[in-house]
Order: C-alpha cells, then sequence, then structure tokens
C-alpha cells in the first residue's frame, strides 16, 4: 500500500491521505489532475478494476466531493481518490475513456446531482427519473419529505403526542 | 466473437453488421423500414424484474440496445440521509429484493468499522451463516431460471420449492421470509433456534438430490447446450473494462472473489477455492452458478460445524436513538451471489448518515455491459442474455 | 452430440410419482414461526407511553394517542401507540427498544380488508384475534439491548477511607462517565412531570451527551438555581419513574446534574446566564429563610428586577441544607458556590436575624412589597416513650446543627438512632464518623418502624451506613428507654407489624412477644420535625387559614389569605430541596403577578 | 379529447418524437398532417356498463371469481412472492389463480408494493388496457399510506388516489398465505357484485386522471387508452 501511495505523491500533489483499513485509502486530488491521476492508476500501478464513482454533497462549504474508487485486482488494495468541485455550476472531466461503465454513473450524477460530464455519452439522457422538474433530488437542499407531502396525498387524520407536553398539559 | 469452439456453436458471425458511421456510430436509420423499435419491459415476462430493454432489431437481430431503469426508484440513498443510523437497516435491506442480507451486513459493517465496534465471535458465525443462506435461495431461482429463459419451467419448481424450504428456514431464525432485519450493527438479533441444525440438514440432503436432477435436466440437456454454449459470450477484456464482477468474471476464468480476496467476517476460517470456468457464454455462467450451489452447501455445513454453540450476538452500541458516528468514509464489500456487492459510507459525525451509495453488480452488468452484449444478439436470446449476467433492477436504481 | 443429451433430461419424469408438495391448507396449515414478525399486540398495564417506539420508528408509523380508561400520571404519560399498517415494515425495532417490554409482535399475518382505513388499531386496546397468541417476534435475550441498562458506577470513597473523616464521598462523573450515562437517555420525558421543579432533564442530559455544558447550565437555571446543592442531595423522584429503569437502571439524573453544575467555574456564571446588568423595578421583596425556598424566590425575583433582602436566623445561608445535612454528603463550598451566586445578583442578606424576634413580620410588612416565608422545619419532634426527657436523648436535628457550627457535642461509646429517613442516616453516618474518630470503633444501631422493604431512606444511604459498619434494623417499635442509675442502658423496643391501618392512617400494630433490646448509653431520635411558624401571630395570625396539619393555606402560586404574605418550602409541602425550590419559583410568579397587579 | 386540462406546453416539452403532430406524404402523393395522439388512439371516455340482468350477472360473476387471471407484472418487491405462490408449494392455480404474461388476458392486477412514478405511469396504461370488469389487489404498506417510503419523492402514497383498489393486504410483503387470503376476499368481493372497480374509474375519471397528471409530469400519452 505505501509504495502505491509513495508513488502518486512522487507525481502529483496528493494530501489528506487517510488509511481507513491496510487494504483500503483515502486520497484527495484537486480537480484538474484527478482524470491523469486515475489513468496513471489504470495504467501504471494495475488498478484497472473501477470500483464505483459517486460524489458528496458538501452543501456547507458549496463543494460536491466526487470519489473515484479504484481497486488492484493483483494486489487486493483500493485507493478511493476525492476530489472535490464547486456546487456553482458543477461541471467535471468525464471518464468514460478508461472504463466504459463509467459513463453510466456519469449520466446518474448528471440527473441526481446535476453534475455535468462534458462528451461522456448518452450523458444528458434520462437514467432513473422521468420528467423530473425540480432541483435534482440527491441534492441536500432537496426536501423530500415537504416534495412528498406536497405531491403524494399522504393520509389525513393523523395526530401524536410528545408524552412531556401532554403530560404537562394534563397534570399541571 | 470468440473462435469456433464445438459444435453446438451455430451462430452465425454478425459482428460485420449493422455498419458503423465514420464517427463511430451505429448507421441506423429507423425510417428505411429495415429496422424495428421493441420494448421488452418493463411488464414483460422476458425482463428481470422491473425493468425495460429498448432493442431495435433488423429481422431477428437486435441492432442497438439501450436500458431503461428507474422502474423501482425510490431515493434510498436520499431516504437514509434523513433517518438515524438504525432506522437505515429497515430501509436498506429493500435496496435488493433477492438478497437483501447484504444490505444488512453492509451497513452493519460500514458502521462498525466507522465507530470501531468489535463483533462477537458468535455474532460474526451468524452472520457468515445468513449470508451463505442468503446466497443459496438466491441461486436456488437463478440456477433453474436460467434453464426457464428457454421455457424449461420445472427445474423453476424445483427451485422455488427449494427456496421456499430455506426461507422457512430464515423466518425461525431471523422471523421473517424475506426481509429479515437480522443483522444489526454490534451483532445479529438471536441465536439459533432449537433444532435448527438438523432441520437446516434436511433442507441441504433436498437442495443436494436437486442437484444431481437439476444436472441431468439443464446440463446434459441439448436443448439448454444449443442455446446457450458459445451464447453470451463475455470477453475476458471487457472484464476490467466494464468491471465485471462475480460468476460472470469467474466465468471469463477471473478467479476473483471477494471471500477469498478480502475475507470478511469468518471466510479465512472456511475452506474452499473460488469456482471458475473459461468459456465465458451463458453455459459456463450457468456451471459457475452451479458449482457455486454445491460450495455454498459445503459453506453451510462447514459454518454449522464450526460454529459454537452459545455466546454473545450482540455487542453493547451507544444509544441508538441519537447513536453519532465519527465523522470518516470507508468502503466495504461483499460477495453476493452476483458478485461485488460493496457501501461507500461517509458519516459527518452527526446521527445521520450524510451518504451511503451502493456499488450493486448489476449497475454495470445490466446497463453498459448489457447493451454491449445484446448488439448482433438474436432476439430470442436476449431474455436469456439477461438473465445469465442475473441482473437486479433495485439494486441499479435503489 | 450425444444421445445421452437427449434422454438425460427425461429422467425429470420420474418425479411424476412422488409425493406432491403442495400445502393443502395454506391459510391455516402454516402459522408463523416462534420468532415471527406478525402483527403488533401492547400490554397496555404494563405500558407506560414513554414514545421510545414512536422515536426509533423509521415510517412515523406509530401515533401516541390517549387511551380510555388509562390516566395520565406520575410516570405514565396516559399515551398509548397507534399503529399505522399503512406505514409499518415490521421491523421489530419497536419491540427491541420498547422501555417496558410491554410491546411485542405476535405470529399472526393476515389481514385482508378492502378499506385501506381499516389498517390503524392501537394494540391491546382493540380486541384483534392475535392480541392472546403468545408466539412471535420478542425482544431477544440476553445481553441485546439499545441502549445500556447499567449505569455507570459512581466512584466513590472506599468506606475504610471515608468512616473517620466528612469529606465529600461521592466524587462525580468524569467527562467520559457523564457522555456515558446520558447516552442512555432515550428522551422521552416521562420525569419532567414527575419532578417537583419540572426540570427540563432530557433537555439536560442531551446537552451533557453533545458536551455542550453552557447550554445544560442553561437549561438548569431555568428552572433551579441550587444545582450544586441539588445535583448532590435532591431526593431524585424523577429516578424512580425513569422509563429505562423498568428494565435497567434509571439513568443518574442527579449525578447528571452534578456533572453540569460541577464544570462551571462560579466566576463563569454571570457569563453564561447572561445575569449582568439587571434592571431594578424599584419594588422590594422581603425572604424569611435562606434554605431551597427562600433563595430559589429571591433567585427568580431578581431576576425579575426586584429587591430582595434576606432574613436569616443563624449566620450563614442554606438553611437544612447546611444544618441539616452532613458534610460529607453535600460540602459547604458547594453551597457557598450557589448561594453565592445568588448573592451577587444584588441580594442583601441579614445574618443571624431571626423574624418575630429582631424583627417582626409586620416590620417586614411596612417595608416591604411583599413578603416571602421559607422557614423550614426546625424543630424536632419526640417518641415521647419513657425516658425521653433524659439528657443524653438528643434530637438529630440539634445535633446536626452543632455538627455544622463545629461545636462539640456527646459521642457516647454505644448509641442507637431511632428513625428509618434520610435524617436518621445523615445522623447515624455523622456519629459512626465521630465514634470512629473519638473510640476508633463503631457501636451504632439505626431502628425504625418500617421494615426493610419501606423504608423511607435512600437505599444508597442505607447501604452506604452500613458499609460504614453501622447496623441498620429496621421493623421495630420503640417502647422505652431504660435508664439505670441515671445512665442510659438501652432501647426495649417490639416487632412492629403494620403501620398504616386499612384507611392509610398512621396506626402501628406492634407484636408485642417479639422484643427486642438495644444497648446503648445516648439516644437520637430522628422521627421528623415540626415547624415554628411563632412569628406569624397576632392581626395577621388571624387573617390566615390553617389546614389541620397546621399548614398555612395557600394558593397555587404560594400566596396566603393575607395577600402579599407568600409562603413556601417545607412548612407547606415535601419536606424536600426540590419541592422547596419549585415552590419558591413558583411564589417568585406570584409575587410578581401580585405586585403588578397592584399598579 | 378529453385533456383540455392538461399542459400543452408540458406535453410538447416531454412528447416522443413518433407522438408528435407531423406532414406525411400519402401514396397518391398528397401530403396530410398526421397526430398520434389523436389519429391513432381511441378517444373516448371510459363508459360506466351497467349489469343488465341481476341473475345472469350473479352467475357471471361466479365464473369471474373463479377465475382470476392475474397479470405478470411485478412493479414491486412483493413480486418476489409471486413466484412460490404460483409454483407448487402453495399452487394458486387451484383456486382459480393463473399468471398471464398480457393485460388483454388479465382481469386482476396485484401492484405488489411502492409504486414509483416511472411504473405507476406503465400501471395506469396497463391498468386501462385491461379488460373489464378488472380487479386490483394491491399488497403492503406502501399502497395504503407510502409504507417504508412515505417520505420518497418518487413514490406514490396512497394507491385508491390513482386506480380503483378492491382488497388490500398488509404486510410487508405479504406472504403467499395473505395473498392467498386477499385472493379469497376479493372472490367474495366479486360474487356480492361489490367489485366494480372498472365502473368506478369510469365514473370518476376526472378526478383519477387530475391525481395521475399531477405525479406524471411527462404526460406524453393519449388520456385513455383501452
Amino acid at each position: 500500500m505505501e509504495n502505491y501511495i509513495e508513488d502518486i505523491k512522487l507525481r502529483f500533489d496528493v494530501k489528506d491521505i487517510v488509511s481507513r483499513r491496510d487494504n483500503l485509502s483515502f486520497i484527495t486530488c484537486e480537480k484538474e489532475k484527478t482524470i491523469a491521476l486515475i489513468t496513471h492508476m489504470k495504467n501504471n500501478l494495475g488498478f484497472t478494476h473501477f470500483v464505483l464513482l459517486t460524489a458528496v454533497d458538501w452543501i456547507e462549504d458549496g463543494l460536491f466531493q466526487l470519489t473515484y474508487i479504484l481497486n488492484n485486482p493483483n494486489a487486493k488494495i483500493d485507493i478511493a481518490v476525492r476530489t472535490m468541485i464547486s456546487r456553482e455550476n458543477s461541471e467535471m472531466e468525464s471518464a468514460h475513456k478508461l472504463w466504459q461503465q463509467v459513463a453510466t454513473y456519469q449520466r446518474e450524477l448528471r440527473e441526481m446531482f446535476g453534475i455535468n460530464f462534458p462528451d461522456s455519452p448518452g450523458v444528458t439522457d434520462n437514467f432513473i427519473l422521468e420528467g423530473w422538474d425540480d432541483i435534482p433530488p440527491y441534492r441536500r437542499d432537496f426536501d423530500t419529505k415537504k416534495y412528498a407531502e406536497e405531491t403524494y396525498f399522504p393520509r389525513p387524520g393523523r395526530e401524536t403526542n410528545d408524552p412531556a407536553e401532554y403530560m404537562k398539559k394534563k397534570l399541571s | 466473437m470468440k473462435e469456433q469452439k464445438n459444435i453446438f456453436n451455430w451462430q452465425p458471425d454478425r459482428s460485420k453488421y449493422p455498419k458503423v458511421k465514420e464517427n463511430g456510430e451505429l448507421d441506423i436509420d429507423l425510417t428505411s423500414e429495415k429496422f424495428i423499435k421493441l420494448w421488452q419491459g418493463p411488464n414483460h415476462p422476458g425482463v428481470t424484474g422491473n425493468m425495460a430493454i429498448e432493442l431495435t432489431v433488423s429481422g431477428d437481430e437486435v441492432v442497438h440496445a439501450k436500458t431503461h431503469v428507474g422502474y423501482l426508484h425510490r431515493g434510498f440513498e436520499k431516504l437514509m440521509e434523513r433517518r438515524l443510523w438504525i432506522q437505515c437497516f429497515p430501509t436498506c435491506i429493500r435496496m435488493c429484493v433477492a438478497e437483501p442480507d447484504y444490505n444488512e451486513y453492509l451497513l452493519a459493517k460500514s458502521a462498525e468499522e466507522l465507530s470501531g465496534i468489535e463483533v462477537p465471535e458468535m455474532a460474526e458465525w451468524l452472520r457468515t451463516l445468513v449470508l451463505e443462506m442468503a446466497r443459496l435461495q438466491s441461486l436456488l431461482r437463478t440456477v433453474p431460471g436460467q434453464a426457464g429463459t428457454l421455457s424449461l419451467g420445472v427445474g423453476v419448481q424445483w427451485g422455488v420449492y427449494l427456496r421456499d424450504l430455506v426461507l422457512d428456514l430464515f423466518e425461525e431464525l431471523t422471523g421473517g421470509r424475506v426481509y429479515h432485519m437480522y443483522i444489526l450493527p454490534g451483532g445479529v438479533r438471536g441465536l439459533l433456534p432449537d433444532g435448527f441444525k438438523k432441520r437446516m440438514e434436511d433442507v441441504l440432503k433436498k437442495i443436494e438430490e436437486f442437484i444431481v436432477n437439476i444436472e441431468n435436466l439443464m446440463f446434459k440437456n441439448i436443448v439448454f447446450k444449443k442455446r446457450t454454449i458459445g451464447v453470451g459470450y463475455i470477453d475476458p477484456a471487457w472484464v476490467d473494462q466494464f468491471g465485471i464482477v462475480g460468476p460472470n468474471a469467474r466465468a471469463a476464468g477471473f478467479k476473483r472473489d471477494v471471500r477469498k480476496d478480502y475475507p470478511y467476517l469468518k471466510y479465512n476460517e472456511l475452506d474452499f477455492d473460488v469456482t471458475y470456468e473459461t468459456d465465458s457464454d451463458i453455459f459456463a455462467r450457468s456451471v459457475v452458478r452451479k458449482k457455486e450451489l454445491i460450495l455454498t452447501l459445503d459453506l453451510i455445513r462447514q459454518i454449522m460445524a464450526k460454529m459454537p454453540e452459545k455466546g454473545d450476538f450482540k455487542a453493547q452500541t451507544p444509544n441508538v436513538l441519537h447513536w453519532k458516528i465519527p465523522a470518516g468514509e470507508t468502503y466495504v464489500r461483499s460477495e453476493s451471489s452476483r458478485g461485488e456487492y460493496g457501501f461507500y459510507t461517509v458519516s459527518d459525525g452527526s446521527t445521520m448518515p450524510r451518504r451511503i451509495n451502493l456499488r450493486g453488480p448489476s449497475y454495470t452488468h445490466a446497463v453498459s455491459l448489457l447493451e454491449k452484449m445484446l448488439i448482433n444478439a438474436n432476439l430470442a436470446d436476449v431474455h436469456s442474455i439477461m438473465v445469465s449476467l442475473q441482473t437486479c433492477p433495485p439494486e441499479i436504481e435503489r | 452430440m450425444a444421445i445421452r443429451d437427449i434422454l438425460t433430461p427425461f429422467t425429470a419424469w420420474k418425479k411424476v410419482f412422488r409425493e406432491p408438495v403442495t400445502v393443502k391448507d395454506p391459510l391455516n396449515d402454516r402459522p408463523g414461526a416462534e420468532r415471527y414478525r406478525g402483527f403488533h399486540k401492547n400490554d397496555l398495564t404494563a405500558c407506560i407511553g414513554c414514545g421510545s417506539c414512536e422515536a426509533i420508528c423509521e415510517n412515523e408509523a406509530i401515533d401516541l394517542v390517549p387511551v380510555e380508561g388509562i390516566e395520565t400520571k406520575s410516570g405514565d404519560s396516559g399515551l398509548r401507540p397507534l399503529v399505522d399498517y399503512g406505514r409499518c415494515c415490521w421491523c421489530a425495532l419497536c419491540v427491541d427498544v420498547c422501555t417496558t417490554g410491554s410491546l411485542n409482535l405476535t405470529n399472526e399475518y393476515t389481514w385482508v380488508t378492502e378499506d385501506p382505513e381499516d389498517f390503524r388499531f392501537i394494540p391491546g386496546a382493540e380486541n384483534k384475534p392475535w392480541d392472546k397468541l403468545e408466539a412471535g417476534w420478542k425482544k431477544p435475550e440476553p445481553n441485546y439491548e439499545f441502549y445500556s441498562l447499567k449505569r455507570e458506577a459512581m466512584e466513590e470513597l472506599h468506606p475504610g477511607d471515608r468512616d473517620k473523616s466528612f469529606i465529600e464521598i461521592v466524587k462525580g462523573y468524569s467527562k467520559e462517565q457523564a457522555e456515558a450515562e446520558a447516552d442512555r437517555c432515550v428522551e422521552c420525558g416521562i420525569c419532567i412531570a414527575t419532578c417537583p421543579a419540572n426540570m427540563g432533564i432530557p433537555e439536560y442530559i442531551k446537552a451533557v451527551r453533545n458536551d455542550d455544558i453552557e447550554e445544560g447550565f442553561k437549561i438548569l437555571y431555568e428552572t433551579n438555581p441550587l444545582p450544586e446543592i441539588c445535583g448532590r442531595i435532591c431526593t431524585h423522584k424523577c429516578e424512580t419513574v425513569c422509563s429505562v429503569g423498568h428494565r435497567g437502571e434509571p439513568l443518574s439524573i442527579r449525578w447528571l446534574k452534578r456533572y453540569i453544575a460541577d464544570q462551571v467555574e462560579s466566576s463563569e456564571y454571570k457569563r453564561i446566564l447572561g445575569t449582568d446588568g439587571i434592571e431594578n423595578n424599584g419594588k422590594k421583596v422581603a425572604v424569611i429563610g435562606s434554605g431551597p425556598a427562600g433563595l430559589s424566590a429571591a433567585h427568580y425575583l431578581s431576576l425579575m428586577g426586584y429587591k430582595i433582602t434576606i432574613y436569616e436566623q443563624y449566620a450563614h445561608a442554606g438553611g437544612m441544607m447546611r444544618y441539616g445535612i452532613p458534610e460529607y454528603r453535600l460540602p459547604y463550598d458547594q453551597i457557598d458556590k450557589d448561594v453565592n451566586y445568588i448573592l451577587s445578583l444584588g441580594v442583601d442578606i441579614h445574618y443571624n436575624t431571626q423574624i418575630g424576634k429582631d424583627i417582626s413580620l409586620a416590620d417586614l410588612k411596612e417595608k416591604y412589597d411583599a413578603v416571602f416565608a421559607g422557614t423550614g422545619l426546625h424543630l424536632g419532634r419526640s417518641t415521647r416513650i419513657p425516658g425521653t426527657e433524659h439528657e443524653n436523648v438528643y434530637q438529630a436535628i440539634d445535633l446536626l446543627n452543632k455538627i455544622t457550627d463545629g461545636k462539640e457535642i456527646h459521642v457516647a461509646e454505644k448509641i442507637v438512632v431511632i428513625g428509618g429517613g434520610n435524617v436518621a442516616m445523615d445522623i447515624t453516618r455523622s456519629l459512626t464518623r465521630l465514634q470512629n474518630q473519638k473510640y476508633g470503633k463503631v457501636q451504632m444501631i439505626a431502628t425504625a418502624l418500617e421494615s426493610e422493604k419501606s423504608l423511607p431512606a435512600d437505599v444508597e444511604e442505607v447501604v452506604e451506613a452500613r458499609e460504614e459498619m453501622a447496623i441498620v434494623n429496621p421493623g421495630w417499635g420503640p417502647k422505652s428507654i431504660e435508664i439505670k442509675d441515671g445512665k442510659i442502658t438501652g432501647l426495649h423496643v417490639v416487632k412492629c407489624l403494620s403501620i398504616f391501618d386499612e384507611e392509610g392512617r398512621f396506626n402501628p400494630q406492634f407484636d408485642e412477644n417479639n422484643t427486642n433490646f438495644f444497648e446503648a448509653d445516648m439516644i437520637v431520635e430522628s422521627i421528623g420535625q415540626g415547624m415554628d411558624i411563632s412569628y406569624i401571630s397576632g392581626d395577621i395570625k388571624d387573617s390566615l387559614k390553617f389546614d389541620p396539619r397546621g399548614r398555612v393555606t395557600v394558593n397555587e402560586y404560594f400566596q396566603s389569605d393575607a395577600p402579599w404574605l407568600f409562603i413556601g418550602g417545607d412548612i407547606i409541602q415535601g419536606p424536600d430541596v426540590i419541592h422547596g425550590i419549585a415552590n419558591g419559583h413558583k411564589a417568585a410568579y406570584g409575587i410578581d403577578n401580585f405586585l403588578n397587579q397592584n399598579k | 379529447m378529453i385533456n383540455e386540462n392538461n399542459n400543452s406546453e408540458n406535453l410538447n416539452k416531454f412528447l416522443h418524437k413518433e407522438n408528435e403532430i407531423r406532414n406525411v406524404e400519402t401514396p397518391d402523393g398528397s401530403i396530410i398532417q398526421v397526430d398520434p395522439l389523436n389519429d391513432y388512439f381511441c378517444t373516448d371516455r371510459p363508459e360506466v356498463k351497467e349489469p343488465k340482468n341481476k341473475v345472469i350477472e350473479k352467475f357471471l360473476n361466479w365464473a369471474r371469481a373463479e377465475s382470476l387471471w392475474v397479470l405478470g407484472f411485478g412493479t414491486g418487491c412483493g413480486s418476489i412472492e409471486i413466484p412460490p405462490l404460483v409454483t407448487p408449494r402453495f399452487d394458486a392455480y387451484r383456486f382459480g389463480v393463473q399468471m398471464r404474461p398480457t393485460p388483454r388476458q388479465s382481469n386482476v392486477f396485484i401492484i405488489s408494493g411502492y409504486l414509483a412514478v416511472k411504473t405507476l405511469k406503465r400501471v395506469i396504461r396497463t391498468y386501462e388496457q385491461m379488460q373489464g370488469p378488472k380487479y386490483v389487489l394491491a399488497l403492503g404498506s406502501c399502497t395504503i399510506n407510502g409504507g417504508m417510503y412515505w417520505d420518497s419523492y418518487n413514490t406514490i402514497n396512497r394507491l385508491d388516489h390513482y386506480i380503483p383498489v378492491d382488497v388490500y393486504v398488509a404486510g410487508c410483503m405479504p406472504r403467499p398465505e395473505a395473498l392467498l387470503a386477499g385472493f379469497n376476499k376479493l372472490k367474495e368481493r366479486i360474487k356480492d357484485g361489490r367489485a366494480e372497480g372498472a365502473n368506478e374509474y369510469a365514473e370518476k375519471f376526472d378526478w383519477y386522471k387530475s391525481n395521475q397528471k399531477k405525479i406524471v409530469k411527462d404526460w406524453n400519452m393519449p388520456d385513455y387508452n383501452w
């Protein structure tokens, strides 16, 4: 594990290296260098198995975190590459040329987070949602409960009591 | 396409058609009346679950395919962001109906790893047992299911009956038939009931008998062989390119198995070899699954023999009503019957998870890989190819 | 291709002759398994309506609703869970979290109807066919809990180290211990109604859990201006109804309160509570007695802007908290910490000033806009058995008073204490310490009318007294003190069978044949205290009403029939600290209302 | 056409290419305009069909109750319990229940749990294509009041707002045995002549449509198709 991290450190400016387990480390790389980094990892370091690509919404900081988890099937280790991109006009370079399946992940991210991946094949097609006209649902500022209550006719006539409040009312 | 392998391979080489334009796109002109657009699903008996494939066919040949998912989208990843960690458990298991236990285990494992909780030995064994039972009941559906796609329904009838017997065992152990809610952070929710081992052994014997029958019915069946050998070929080069895992990768000669490569729970105390085949067609994948079924029977017997009789089955966790898991992120994986099944979990140190992302094997198998494999396939084979990948739509769209 | 491949599949035909596997009558032949998670049932009498099931339900399938025939009372909210089967997912988390174990699932699983509104019911209240079923999901055993049932052990001085000195025994929680203890809370809020001061217990426990001491401290002062004191010696009624206590040990609510107060330095008080620069509204209120009731009233009134003057008969503030409770339970510096903060709000105090002697109540009426009296119970009661007039028969309260003042008291070699309350334990344990200092050994018997199980003293008090080598031998009624040659030789007692008669009146029954004799050269009586309200005299007394037990009748704001006079504390309710605090708080509102009315 | 209340702008936004109004050259060379949604589909409203003869209707209801043909459309989790139901262990065939692959052959629609909006659209179409009299069996909490997904942005809460429901079965998910009990109840209902879902749908058609359209925002299909 250390060898790989050392190798990456020599070539790329990575920070926040967190070792979660013997076989799993997280590293953070700047946005512009990320695709170059994972290309290097795939071609030269044996990280040929692409595990997943997903985003985390850090709305407090105005950032999306993209996480690419790569796996080296021979050394049996995983390195997760994190990169922070701005929430405003979020856009990221596509990685579909490295692994074909990445196009699917990027399609999903565009739909659910609103992160654009120009040049990714079929990225603008509907993937999961159909006729969605609200803000992308996986963003933290989308309130799913409120949306559901306004849209889907929740059953009326429900009321509950907080024991402490109720006792205060009854016993005072 | 693969070399002509044996006499069963009668599929013609269709790879030259349709023509490819200079920019790499397929030259399909729908108005030329040479092509028909055909939807397979969502309401179609020939799809695995509630999903759809939009096929463009020319004659009986598929020239273009596009997978449509989202019919089962419930937004789990969003819902879990507004649930307490403990409340995520009933929620997350519903991400895959066929094998819910892997979800339970992975979420529990993520929570334990992030908060540093040690799980008692007994619970580890019970978890291993439940995960293997989940694999068993899933394989009992999918092994004969492959023959079912070719209208050989009798195997399915046997398989579903036996699966029901396994579900009965689940019901005894966990209190639930399909959604077990058995693995919680810190351990499990109960010990084996009295006499469970014996009843388990009875069911395993019936399944052994079933394997002999299914061997005769499917794998020594000329129709099955003709329809599957050489069909649905996965080039080993695609394995990394498309992120193929599990039995589909193992049928292509890759000895990749999370249980062996990244041993979790008690798998490093169990004695087993990774099953694999090299032909990489539907038949090979069926054979891998059948071998997997035999392996699972063996593993369950080993677990039953090695498991202690009694012991603590749950570690004391902080009060689950306001359990804050320390900030951090992790990725944990396990081997489901379809392949690598993993959870990427991010905690921001609050009582609710920041983000939980499921990496399901079907995500790559059913979308990019299936779309690639269906090109030039015979329309009649679409169903078998799809089933041979063992796709499960709810884990794609979650 | 082999001919075998054509023929082998036909072997499946042999299955034709096998017994079919079909379930004959699937609706009746297959009950759910022993652990099956089917429909809910609830034991309504065991349920306390704590709402933990509602809190853990991820689907908001459970509502808490009032049920006919179930009263709201201390320790029972009177609410019961209503389950919506349009939401439930039968995960049984509600069963596993249930604090009383009343909620269970049965193994019934069939419920079919044409009307979706049917799927809402209160388990246990509506007769459902599965209410009688035994099988079904129950909380797994053993060692399977969603929150710890065990208290964080409180570190205490070892009996050998403490039985000679008056150093505080209980050391208090460390941060880790406090957070672990606070983590056990299920935030039901049942305790709030039981606390006389209605403290926001779940909120301040939450503050401890979140390590937000300042927030917790503010919550404490909302209802209780004496947290250091209460955190040590409160009778913690709240812990008796704690829902976690139904299956395990209740939360150490008192120790958590003390933990918060201990973390805050005196110098920080005003900053955290934001009580700098309160504007004076020009009205004056006198408070008689600096016990919990008086201090509480003084605190809340000064926050409202009143100018407060306290009159205290002794040399130090604190009343019974200082003069009745030994230092090993409540160190004097902790009393000073709370009292000094209240005094720092601009409260004047006159020590060594007794109302009725040094200044009359009528004078106070003239000088102040309103008067609050919380003078407490300072008169010891006697058993009046033969021999009590002997000089070596003492009142516990007098002895405790002298110990506080550091005065020399008579300590004999063999002592018997009569009484089973906390004061009896206090004097027992104080005297064991003094015996230890003086003689190096303990010969101390504490006896009481009540049996072991119904002793009014806190259990830990009794346990600790025994750890300190005192003999606690309850269940005996004192009969006479034997005096030989002018010296006490012991106490004759008879077995007590019952204390109260069927109507609940005090009417002890004794077994005259079963007697005992406790050797002693000194007897201490501690069977309760009486009040001295002789300072209320003349016209003022005539204008008041009294109840049969001699207490002044007051309204809900502790206002007597003389509208300017408010009375609270032990002489009205209790006796304990927390009632005093609650009375003082309530009276403060009463006084505020009264004075603003006059405007 | 009955979709006046439909937002035409919305319609155009989501309309599939093959459903757009376009000019087509006829074999004789003239150009005509084609509006597929109006020209290719029947646009009539569904009609209430009252039974004509009570005695015959009674016999028919008995016949209908004893041959429940279920559409094999697994809309949610609950469909995992359908294979055990129709295989030898529980053998629903003996009760007259069998699975059919297409809506045209079926008269029972099992909504097996939650409905995502995308599926709801297909369910509406499928339901309308089924032959009357048709019956709906709703499984699990999700169809009653949202169940597990009560706060999800993509699943409906109460099925009876979108299509008429005959029988509800409690459970998450209901076991095959409970499903059989559901079928028994449905039979009872049909024999009593109370299972008039298709007529109810026709009567309250506008209400159902407005509910459906509130959710299916990309309504790019004919309002009713059968």
